[in-house]
């Protein structure tokens, strides 16, 4: 009964495709790609701007906020603690019973631990502290997802592989079946987020990968999936797991 | 202006000459941007950056909108003695920021 | 692949409702009709190597000495002219989705049947008739295939 | 240098920068860029060469271009480098950044990060402290990225 559904599933849909290709992905992650100059620019901390958002996060996790006047390291300890955490997001959580990434649960640990206010999605703070626990678990394999995740790692398969916008492109028609190749000057990445939130030389700014999926719809002229989003959070699971096994990066440069 | 990262060894050997790298956090707006409304986003940059070793001048520098933001500048050193490294940064809007670093001659 | 050849290759003609002001019809692998007033093939040229108007550099390269930085996702533009009679290049620039479903090669003039467009370009196609009677004038002068 | 160039006075490089900068922010242009070096030579000759100025000769985007340039000079108290300007062709405005230098430094040798709206060429130009000049020049091509902001 289970073969015929997968029988069906194959023969209804490009996903079953779409699987049988990414066995034999060979993943590169787009550092892979980047002129020798960007390289050293992430190699090396001293001359990595992103360094700047994480001595931030730095100090923002040692500051008391909120109406319970915690900090970070208050229930954490050092941010050392916080090694492998990077590895495995977006994540299910029970608290919150959905998937969330990393930058919603500092939010959401914002919210409920310190009882301060809000930040937007992609304010500096988030940010920053997003890349200080990145950071800690720099050269580390992104972890494979698990069962609490398998209902976003589809529904994000299923938009990744999705035609959509004025050039009606999906996701994975540059970045699985055209990996490599050129368009105009810069050669298509397979898109693996190794390194959020990133240093995108094109913003002069750390951004997330939501951010990041902003410009990639853009580009086909399509809108893009709401900020903070199931769909939106569901891509970025899909691409975790897509990406599973590679080493983190953070905080990374990218063109 | 937000965070500053200096990058300088913190021994040295007489007669070594060291590189000292800076990034600061700015978005060095250029004045030539439009905003949503099509209106002109005025310019802010950093456009001077000064080092002073104990009080004396050892490098500057006058930036201009083509500076990348977050700028980053290195520069070389060959200190004579220990002391303090004084770093400064001005902006279009008045601000100012000043880093310190130690550098003990061994 | 062979199956979407055959469907366009068997229906004489086709209504293709991609302006909703002017129904424009397939015949076979062509578009006979212009979409506007004769093309201009400098104008044409113009559009191409416009990386935020034609894009058609981002994945074909061009003879086009000029030009740097050109894709090669697709075949390469010389010799279009050759290849292909002027209204065979209409329809696979307006709508090479009717010869191939699967292609990457946008339709540059479809606007039905799209998901999730960007606001600023609801209803609009991707080049107005003109401009691709344009690009076509301009591809038609590429008669040396690629060397 | 150019004739063209040489006539500009200062008060006509500026207006021309304000007017270009106007009407069409992105492209300043070569005769700008001369003029901006005239401003910063006197009209004193140039010598061709002791300077070397690293650029990648090709980018993926011109937001934050990694440059180094170097004098070959021996930073004594008697000889030393004590200005490096650098100049672009095509950005909005010249003038890039002038570093002033002291024998302190040990060895004449300044890196940053410099944005370019386009492919183009870099000149930088290094002066010693009794006033002779140097200079390099390099090109600088900037691929165009494909998925933007907006």
């Amino acid at each position: 009964m289970k073969r015929l559904a997968v029988l069906i599933a194959c023969l209804s849909g490009p996903v079953c495709a779409q699987d049988s290709k990414s066995v034999s992905f060979d993943k590169r992650s787009t550092f892979d790609l980047m002129k020798p100059e960007t390289q050293a620019m992430q190699r090396d901390d001293a001359s990595n701007p992103a360094m700047l958002w994480v001595q931030e996060g730095r100090a923002l996790w040692q500051a008391k906020a909120g109406s319970t006047d915690k900090a970070c390291q208050d229930c954490h300890g050092d941010v050392a603690s916080m090694k492998g955490v990077a590895t495995r997001y977006p994540a299910y959580s029970a608290a919150q019973q959905k998937v969330v990434t990393l930058g919603q649960q500092i939010q959401f640990c914002r919210a409920q631990e310190q009882k301060a206010e809000p930040w937007t999605a992609e304010a500096r703070p988030v940010l920053a502290l997003s890349a200080l626990v990145g950071l800690q678990s720099r050269g580390l394999p992104l972890a494979k997802t698990g069962p609490a995740e398998a209902r976003a790692v589809a529904e994000g398969r299923a938009l990744f592989t999705e035609r959509r916008g004025q050039m009606n492109l999906s996701c994975a028609q540059c970045h699985d079946d055209h990996a490599g190749q050129s368009l105009g000057g810069a050669i298509i990445p397979q898109g693996h987020p190794t390194g959020y939130p990133i240093y995108r030389l094109e913003w002069q700014d750390l951004g997330s990968l939501e951010r990041r999926l902003r410009n990639c719809l853009n580009g086909v002229r399509s809108e893009p999936w709401p900020s903070g989003s199931s769909e939106n959070v569901a891509v970025q699971t899909y691409l975790r797991e897509r990406a599973a096994g590679l080493p983190i990066e953070t905080p990374a440069i990218r063109p | 202006m937000a965070a500053a990262l200096i990058n300088v060894q913190k021994t040295v050997r007489k007669g070594e000459i060291i590189e000292i790298k800076t990034l600061m956090a700015h978005p060095m707006e250029t004045g030539f941007r439009t905003g949503l409304g099509g209106q002109l986003i005025p310019r802010d940059i950093i456009h001077r950056f000064v080092c002073t070793f104990e009080g004396v001048e050892i490098f500057a520098a006058d930036l201009f909108p083509a500076i990348s933001a977050n700028p980053f500048i290195a520069f070389t050193f060959m200190p004579q003695q220990s002391g303090t490294l004084t770093f400064r940064w001005f902006d279009d809007k008045g601000g100012a920021q000043v880093e310190t670093a130690r550098i003990e001659m061994v | 692949m062979v199956s979407h050849v055959l469907r366009a290759a068997s229906l004489a003609a086709v209504l293709l409702m991609a302006s909703p002001a002017k129904a424009q019809m397939i015949v076979g692998d062509a578009m006979p009709e212009p979409l506007a007033g004769a093309g201009d093939a400098m104008r044409g040229r113009a559009i191409i190597i416009d990386r935020q108007k034609g894009f058609c550099l981002l994945c074909h390269a061009a003879p086009l000495p000029d030009q740097r930085f050109m894709g090669n996702l697709a075949p390469n533009l010389a010799g279009a002219g050759a290849r292909y009679t002027q209204a065979q290049l209409r329809l696979r620039i307006a709508m090479p989705s009717h010869l191939n479903p699967d292609t990457l090669m946008p339709s540059y003039f479809r606007t039905a049947g799209l998901y999730a467009v960007a606001m600023p370009y609801v209803g609009k196609p991707i080049l107005d008739g003109q401009q691709i009677e344009d690009v076509v004038a301009f591809l038609m002068t590429l008669k040396e295939p690629a060397p | 240098m150019r004739l063209d160039a040489m006539m500009f006075t200062r008060r006509d490089a500026l207006t021309g920068i304000l007017l270009a900068c106007a009407l069409r922010p992105a492209a300043a242009t070569p005769a700008m860029m001369e003029a901006a070096i005239a401003d910063f030579t006197k009209n004193r000759p140039v010598t061709e060469g002791r300077v070397k100025l690293d650029l990648p000769p090709l980018v993926e985007n011109g937001n934050a271009v990694p440059l180094t340039v170097s004098v070959d000079s021996p930073m004594t108290a008697q000889d030393f480098i004590s200005r490096i300007a650098l100049f672009n062709e095509k950005n909005p405005q010249p003038n890039i950044a002038l570093f002033y230098l002291t024998p302190h430094a040990g060895r004449a040798q300044v890196s940053t990060r410099i944005r370019l709206g386009d492919s183009q060429f870099i000149t930088a130009i290094a002066e010693t402290n009794t006033g002779a000049l140097f200079s390099a020049k390099a090109e600088l091509i900037v691929t165009l990225p494909a998925c933007a902001e907006n």
